[in-house]
């Protein structure tokens, strides 16, 4: 049998390498290259979506045994929840290295960098090794500084640096909890698996390692009060450096959330979970009003970010807190389409707002207006995907949220307040539609050029996504069902 | 001193443990081979310097040093004592020779640019194979004054060794070298005279009978501390450390960072193995490992020179050591996690000061390292992550066991400590790795001695994190 | 089901293939129209003749979407197809030479696709994404001439006002699944107790947003903003019609109670929005308050317990709406694009034709006999009389009809008043068919009513004379005071207040748009607070660092220390005030260098220093050994 | 007993004397010196505990001898490093050597 996850994982990573021994070639070969590793690698995935996965436990695992006595080994493979993001991981990477076809300034480093980010996050995914994981989710870290930091916008390098000193302070407690499931596996071992099947902690120690999880995860995801490094990083890092932010990255913190915290320490997760709702219900109501005070669209769509990761954190909580099956694939059905979901939109989003950006150098809606007229592709692709953000029906957004939000209600009815979200990200983006887009256009961007090829090559296989996900929801649901039904029994 | 006789009372009737006389000398020898070898290869060595014949000395150093460790494989896994208990055959010893007489020998080929056509240059060999033998015989001990003597013998060869080019700046870090240390020895041997008091042996496997006499065991584990601490440059023992490598050749610097330290830290963790937990012990060390790997690293972040920057991370490498010796005798993961970073240790730090022997010592020599030699300098990333501890480097594997075993036994906060400390220490790597890749600078020329340490200790930092197991399973 | 499936297929596959070919647009929107009233009809005939179809599509796990074509829905479908597809006909010669046909006649063909699928919906979901696609596709159409100053705020605010209303839906969803653990409509409807009382206000709530009902009306006089057709679709069949099907369809589900509200609602409405439009100077806003005020009617006849008197009046509403629209799209037209009662002053005259169709279908709405809104009208009036609360409902069904009649009156008269002169019409040839197929039905639907009773084996209120009497006397005292007296008069004191549609305290602006937006804004500040708090704590840790830090250096650094201590905070603070994060972590950075150059400071170089310090290190290990063999 | 508290007590104050010398003195043949000291107090401990104590253990003899080596070698190696640092500097004194530090 072909290693065909590994080979996935890795072909990113050989680019690298190869990037970083190709000295003195030219930006465009730099871009080639990259784009086909990249390329090569949705290839892999697509196949690896084909192979798809069975119902209970892992799919297409592949193990290397590394330290057997310390039961530490590389191990990887995909279950329903990590399979979609996987894919989506792989097409977003492709779009942003497409997009970023144009960066001619030191370009080797950068798609190396980002070919590197994106083993990394592909690895956080698949991997079944804490050790891994962990090692996975670090490095991630370290590439998304240095594209930051490299090729970012004015403030970069205090947005890197916040960014870096969040997530890694975020992170250590991850190594801590990590390290507990170790000392209390029976045998000592690090195989994920295991930490799942017959979760090794209990009482107290499992709710000091959950507590230590949830510190790292809500600030990955982020979730109020730890969210203040994302619209910083998101304004100052470069277009398809946000995209991977918030499409990819932000995953990686509810995907540890559901792997870990809800996984691995159930009952301690069902005795917090109350909490945790409420912490992802004030969140998402937080995150949209605060998008709603913005004026800058690019912090104004990184807050909705953290409104649309608060649904996920809620079905997570719900998903532990319930003890009908039914319910808790629900909830757990919601989430995990909403990463995916929020994954597309939001970086066709970003892309967008980039795209906006190159051509008018500034971010602030109220600067432009009657932009529809203008640049029409730019302006209904903007209005497409801020309606999918809004959850409108029929696009990516609607069938992740009615799933989160009904199951929350079956649970905890006073939560489905969160669906007032709906209404304020309604608002808001019809405020920026209108601001931006609607009305008499301005005079100084008449000249402005509508979206070129390669822009358009970038954003459209998301806006098919969006609406792929929308109108056929149950091509990736049946996916994440055939595992989360079988969860937890 | 009531508490104190009281105490010698109770050892008085706990008298007679002292071990039986008769034993076979025969198989005790054998079971001392690697031992006996490296202490020929340094009699040798000398032997060959007498005869004028220093080209011979160093291809015999290094065949006899390797021939020490290969007695050493078929020896793996026996664990018993020898000389009524005075010295113990166990992993310990057995990874020390494993780990230290390899390591020497590379040091002298190391050495061998820097000091060859000199007067005298097989005494060098013969010097680092005593020490080293010292170092071993440290890492076996089972006895006070094998301790005493391991110290003696390492500590004697490493001050010459340092004052070798006989300069000013190398008679200085020699001086300030002798000076610690012939005080923290003659320290740790006048406190070592009360456990002999209170136990009336000096075997360590008696220590155990110091349960209730709380001031001789104190008395006793301050003077060890003192004088191991100071072999393995734990701060506030480290001083002469950064004068004494910065003044010394880089050879015997990387020498003298790695193989008393292992040896030193191994003693230590033979001395507490014993020792009652009663005495609070742990805590001590610790503190002692807190003390090390915070001062080593924030000392290290300012550095421009970069044996010194080594100097300084190698005390900070000390306190994690110490992490080893907190849990040993207490937890599973100790034993296999000082084995393993004593191996990755030697491995990285030399490959490390062997690229600093290539490029120079000034934090300026690396600029554009990384573009003039690629090889070499991605050995020195490799290097120098591996010292952060990033897998699947041998380092990560060893901090990975340390914390593991860390919090194994109760001291998370400890394990906290030393997490916040690696980020620390990715700083202060960082430093060097940022320049290696600006601007590109004329290439250094490295001979071919220098090229095959680095390259076999980055073979070695690989192979150790990526076949870890090898290790854990016989050091387990 | 193939059929039934195409009455929204028919109009999706249009709209998808215009936006594919970007050409034909009118000729595709009307083949897609026409296809879905052929279906529409033919499902209807078919299920008049017992049959009954339903389908299920792959949805969510658990919560399949679902397609039923019962009687009521069917009738529901052929009234959209019918209207939808008249309109259409008229667009195409309402658009004539205007530009961006192609996103026009595909939002349109999207529009009614989406109010089919929301008609024939058997689950909620499907209904629910339908309800949303309607508020959407409108959001589109309102907004068509999207450059013209004013156009954008109404289309926001109508989607606004009917997605948080849309909200109610989805609450009502969640309460009937969660309760009896299915989507399916009819099977939901069997929900009881208090789940069927929250359900159904949490309907009605989405139901008013949808139809305009006070106080939720606002938006849609603003709507009239979209181009003519629009108008007419929206308000006849497709959006505002989509509240009172929502509500005759879950009648089953409604309690006492809560009818009680819904009619108390309708009422009021009826009455406010009828003062509005009497007071409106613009003829399409004045018959987009009529409509509000007619939908009103509906739910009174709801809450009276007779949803098929809704019912009918929404059929016959549908028709006469629409024919008023069209009539009021050509009048614009003939006066330069204008609606403003002022400008159309004479047009009857100078367009008898079209002023005729106006004629029948505002004396229709007004309710006079024989025409369809006498019998509609009628039903609903008697179903209010008979109901239990017929002391509240009657007199506001009365009161409505009367205002029906002022306003109808006022609007001939305007139109009739005065010479006005014509411009040459493009595209009157669709218009005038359209118009004229849907005026014959605002005249004839009347006769209908019977059969559609007996399809839905609903039997009406008896009529009695007495009730048809008395409203045929409202009406026509409605109409003839509306022709003779000038509106001032009628409205006296309320009359500035409905000219402005009863908007109190500034409206859905004033109420909730600019609070929330303040209240964002406020939240937006706290955030950032957070970030200066998160440096604050930073720059207070690190002030403590630098301060122990320069402690330790013993007495004599003592002095230095308060006085490099005080330096650090004030640092601290500098950091905190101007310099945001960067400073902090620069001061990090700075910080940890600092500590380290002082560990180097210890490195002094002279041994005998260094062993004391060592000395120094020996005594705290010996005094903690003790300590804690003393302690133990 | 009497006479081994005794005996402890002047071992202890070799100690202390040696320590002081050796923190104190600059130069380095005093430090040396003050070492020697030190070990001398060891070695009293030692034969204190050996005859008061523990008479018929070996090993403690065996640890004076390995003691008095140490004393030796110590010596022998110190002034070895002395005279190459005297020729190399001209001077022993431990304040003119700080070229080293930081």
């Amino acid at each position: 049998m072909f290693p065909l996850v590994s080979a996935t994982l890795f072909l990113p990573l050989v680019g690298a390498m190869l990037l970083v021994f190709m000295r003195g070639s030219s930006p465009r070969l730099a871009h080639a290259v990259g784009i086909a590793a990249s390329g090569l690698t949705l290839l892999g995935s697509i196949l690896m979506w084909a192979r798809g996965v069975t119902g209970e436990g892992f799919s297409q695992v592949e193990e290397v045994a590394w330290i057997p006595s310390l039961g530490a080994a590389y191990r990887v493979g995909v279950d329903g929840i990590s399979l979609p993001l996987v894919l989506m991981t792989a097409i977003l990477f492709f779009v942003s290295l497409v997009f970023s076809a144009h960066i001619s300034e030191r370009a080797r480093s950068y798609v190396a960098l980002f070919l590197l980010l994106e083993t990394a996050c592909l690895g956080v995914f698949v991997a079944l090794d804490a050790v891994l994981f962990y090692v996975f989710f670090e490095v991630s870290l370290v590439g998304m500084y240095f594209i930051i930091a490299g090729w970012g916008y004015e403030g970069r390098q205090r947005a890197a640096l916040t960014f870096f000193i969040y997530t890694l302070l975020g992170s250590l407690p991850l190594l801590l909890a990590i390290l507990a499931l170790y000392l209390g596996s029976e045998p000592n071992t690090f195989d994920m698996r295991s930490y799942i099947d017959s979760p090794p902690l209990s009482g107290l120690a499992a709710t000091l390692a959950l507590i230590a999880m949830l510190v790292t995860f809500f600030v990955k995801t982020p979730v109020f009060p730890v969210h203040t490094w994302l619209p910083l990083a998101h304004t100052e890092a470069p277009t398809a450096g946000s995209v991977i932010l918030a499409g990819v990255m932000l995953k990686l913190g509810t995907y540890g959330l559901v792997r870990f915290a809800l996984q691995m320490t159930p009952d301690a997760l069902k005795q917090l979970a109350p909490l945790v709702v409420a912490l992802g219900v004030f969140s998402a109501l937080y995150g949209a009003f605060v998008a709603l005070g913005q004026t800058d669209l690019k912090r104004l769509v990184a807050y909705t970010s953290v409104n649309h990761m608060g649904y996920v954190v809620v079905g997570v909580g719900v998903a532990a807190a319930t003890t009908d099956a039914e319910v808790r694939s629900l909830a757990l059905d919601g989430a995990t389409l909403q990463m995916v979901s929020h994954g597309v939109v939001t970086g066709a989003l970003f892309l967008l707002v980039g795209m906006l950006q190159d051509r008018a150098h500034t971010r602030d809606m109220g600067a432009f207006g009657g932009l529809l007229q203008v640049v029409p592709v730019l302006g209904w692709a903007f209005v497409l995907a801020a309606f999918a953000s809004l959850g409108l029906p029929g696009l990516a957004h609607f069938p992740a949220e009615l799933q989160v939000f009904l199951g929350t209600f079956y649970v905890y009815p006073v939560a489905a307040i969160v669906v007032l979200g709906l209404a304020v990200t309604a608002g808001l983006y019809l405020r920026a539609i209108q601001v931006a887009f609607l009305g008499e256009p301005l005079g100084k961007w008449t000249g402005m050029k509508d979206l070129g090829a390669r822009e358009v090559l970038a954003v459209a296989p998301l806006l098919l996504l969006t609406v792929l996900l929308g109108v056929a929801p149950f091509l990736v649901l049946e996916v994440i069902h055939a595992t989360t039904a079988g969860l937890l029994p | 001193m009531l508490a104190l006789l009281q105490g010698m009372e109770e050892g008085m009737q706990g008298m007679g443990g002292g071990g039986g006389m008769e034993m076979q000398m025969g198989r005790d020898l054998a079971l001392l081979a690697p031992q006996i070898a490296v202490a020929l290869t340094a009699v040798g060595a000398l032997v060959f310097e007498m005869l004028r014949l220093p080209r011979v000395a160093l291809p015999f150093t290094v065949i006899g040093l390797l021939v020490a460790a290969g007695l050493a494989v078929p020896l793996l896994g026996t664990e018993t004592v020898v000389f009524t208990g005075t010295y113990r055959v166990d992993p310990l010893s057995q990874w020390a020779v494993l780990a230290l007489a390899p390591t020497t020998a590379l040091c002298a080929v190391l050495a061998y640019p820097e000091v060859k056509d000199t007067d005298r240059e097989g005494t060098v060999y013969a010097l680092l194979s005593f020490t080293s033998l010292g170092a071993i015989v440290l890492a076996g001990a089972g006895d006070v004054m094998f301790i005493v003597l391991g110290v003696l013998l390492s500590s004697l060869g490493s001050f010459a060794l340092a004052a070798y080019p006989r300069d000013d700046r190398a008679t200085e870090g020699a001086m300030k070298f002798l000076v610690f240390g012939s005080v923290t020895t003659s320290v740790m041997i006048f406190g070592l005279t009360y456990w002999y008091g209170a136990t009336g042996s000096t075997l360590l496997s008696e220590l155990s009978m110091l349960e209730n006499m709380p001031l001789a065991a104190a008395a006793g584990l301050v003077a060890v501390l003192v004088g191991l601490g100071y072999k393995a440059s734990v701060a506030p023992f480290h001083f002469w450390a950064p004068d004494a490598y910065d003044g010394a050749p880089v050879s015997i610097a990387a020498f003298l960072s790695i193989v008393p330290k292992v040896g030193a830290i191994f003693a230590l963790a033979q001395v507490v193995r014993d020792l009652p937990t009663g005495t609070l012990w742990p805590l001590v060390v610790a503190v002692l490992a807190v003390l090390s790997m915070t001062y080593g690293n924030l000392a290290a972040l300012v550095q421009d020179n970069v044996v010194r920057l080594l100097a300084y991370s190698s005390i900070a490498q000390a306190g994690y050591f110490l992490l080893g010796v907190v849990a040993f005798g207490r937890g599973d993961l100790a034993l296999p996690a000082l084995v393993v970073f004593a191996v990755a240790y030697a491995a990285m730090n030399l490959g490390a000061f062997a690229v600093v022997a290539l490029a120079g010592r000034d934090l300026r020599d690396f600029a554009g390292l990384g573009r003039s030699r690629p090889a070499a300098g991605a050995a020195m990333v490799v290097f120098l992550i591996s010292l952060v501890g990033v897998p699947p480097l041998a380092g990560f594997v060893g901090k990975l066991l340390l914390f593991g075993a860390t919090i194994e036994t109760g001291f998370t906060w400890l394990a906290v400590i030393a997490i916040l400390n690696s980020v620390l220490s990715l700083a202060v790597y960082l430093r060097i790795v940022v320049p290696m890749y600006q601007m590109p600078k004329e290439a250094p020329a490295g001979g071919w001695a220098v090229t095959t340490v680095w390259a076999v200790a980055l073979v070695a930092t690989v192979a150790v994190g990526l076949a870890a197991q090898l290790v854990v399973g016989w050091a387990g | 089901m193939i059929v039934a499936a195409l009455i929204i297929l028919g109009p999706l596959a249009a709209a998808v293939l215009i936006l594919a070919l970007r050409r034909l647009a009118p000729a595709l929107a009307l083949l897609g129209a026409g296809v879905s009233l052929i279906a529409a009809l033919f499902t209807l005939s078919r299920v008049a003749n017992g049959a009954a179809y339903s389908a299920t599509l792959p949805g969510l796990p658990g919560l399949p979407l679902r397609l039923v074509a019962e009687p009521l829905t069917a009738v529901f479908a052929a009234l959209v197809a019918v209207v939808g597809f008249f309109v259409m006909v008229y667009a195409v010669g309402y658009m004539r030479g205007e530009g961006g046909l192609v996103r026009f006649f595909a939002g349109m063909s999207f529009f009614v696709a989406a109010m089919q699928a929301l008609v024939l919906a058997g689950d909620w979901v499907l209904l629910l994404a339908a309800w949303e696609l309607i508020g959407f596709s409108s959001y589109l159409l309102i907004g068509f001439w999207f450059e013209r100053p004013g156009i954008a705020p109404a289309a926001s605010r109508a989607f606004l006002y009917t997605r948080s209303a849309d909200l109610g839906l989805y609450a009502a969803i969640f309460v009937l699944i969660s309760q009896t653990g299915t989507s399916e409509i009819s099977r939901t409807l069997q929900a009881g107790g208090a789940a069927a009382v929250a359900a159904g206000l949490f309907l009605l709530l989405a139901a008013m947003g949808k139809s305009a009902q006070t106080p939720l009306h606002g938006w849609l006089l603003d709507a009239m903003a979209g181009p003519t057709p629009v108008s007419a679709l929206l308000h006849s069949a497709t959006l505002v019609a989509a509240g009172a099907i929502l509500l005759i369809r879950a009648f089953p589900l409604l309690p006492p109670a809560v009818l009680v509200v819904v009619g108390v609602v309708g009422g009021l409405t009826t009455l406010v929005t009828g003062l509005t439009a009497l007071a409106q100077r613009d003829l399409k806003r004045l018959l987009a308050a009529s409509t509000a005020s007619q939908y009103g009617l509906m739910l009174l006849a709801i809450g009276a317990g007779v949803p098929v008197a809704a019912l009918f009046h929404l059929l016959a509403h549908a028709a006469m709406k629409s024919s008023l629209f069209l009539g009021a799209g050509v009048f614009q037209h003939a006066s330069g694009d204008s609606t403003e009662l002022a400008d159309l002053e004479g047009m009857g005259r100078a367009r008898r034709l079209t002023f005729l169709g106006f004629v029948i279908a505002g004396l229709a709405l007004a309710g006079v006999p024989p025409l369809s809104g006498f019998w509609s009208k009628d039903a609903v009036l008697a179903a209010t009389f008979v109901s239990p609360n017929a002391w509240l409902l009657a007199p506001l069904a009365l009161a409505g009809t009367l205002l029906t009649g002022l306003y109808v009156g006022r609007a001939l008269r305007l139109l009739w008043r005065g010479e006005g002169e014509s411009e040459p019409v493009a595209g009157e040839r669709w218009m005038g068919a359209g118009l004229a197929v849907l005026v014959v039905l605002a005249a004839t639907l009347g006769l209908a009513m019977p059969p559609v009773a007996g399809l839905l084996g609903a039997e009406l209120s008896e009529e009695t004379l007495l009730v048809a009497a008395v409203g045929l006397v409202a009406a026509l005292i409605g109409l003839a005071l509306g022709w003779a007296l000038p509106t001032g008069r009628l409205l006296g004191p309320v009359y500035g207040l409905a000219g402005r549609g009863f908007r109190v305290g500034g409206g859905f602006d004033g109420l909730v748009a600019r609070p929330a937006l303040g209240f964002a804004r406020a939240l937006d500040v706290f955030d950032r607070g957070i970030h200066a708090g998160v440096l604050a704590v930073g720059g207070f840790g690190l002030a403590l660092a630098r301060v122990a830090d320069t402690m330790s250096d013993g007495i004599h650094a003592g002095v230095l220390a308060v006085g490099s201590a005080s330096l650090a905070v004030a640092r601290a603070s500098r950091v905190i005030d101007d310099r945001g994060i960067d400073g902090l972590i620069d001061a990090l950075v700075r910080g940890t260098r600092d500590l380290g150059a002082r560990a180097r400071e210890l490195q002094s170089g002279l041994v005998h220093r260094e062993l004391l310090l060592a000395a120094a290190g020996v005594a705290l290990v010996f005094a903690l050994l003790i300590a804690g063999s003393v302690g133990s | 007993m009497t006479t081994l508290i005794v005996a402890l007590a002047v071992g202890a104050i070799l100690f202390g004397v040696g320590l002081y010398g050796a923190l104190s003195q600059t130069n380095l043949v005093m430090i040396m010196m003050g070492v020697e000291v030190i070990l001398g107090g060891a070695l009293v401990n030692l034969v204190a505990f050996w005859r008061f104590l523990h008479p018929e253990a070996y090993s403690g003899q065996m640890f004076v001898l390995i003691v008095m080596t140490v004393m030796a070698l110590d010596m022998a190696v110190g002034f070895g490093v002395a005279t190459g640092r005297f020729r190399a500097r001209g001077s022993i004194e431990m304040e003119e050597a700080r070229d080293l530090k930081g």
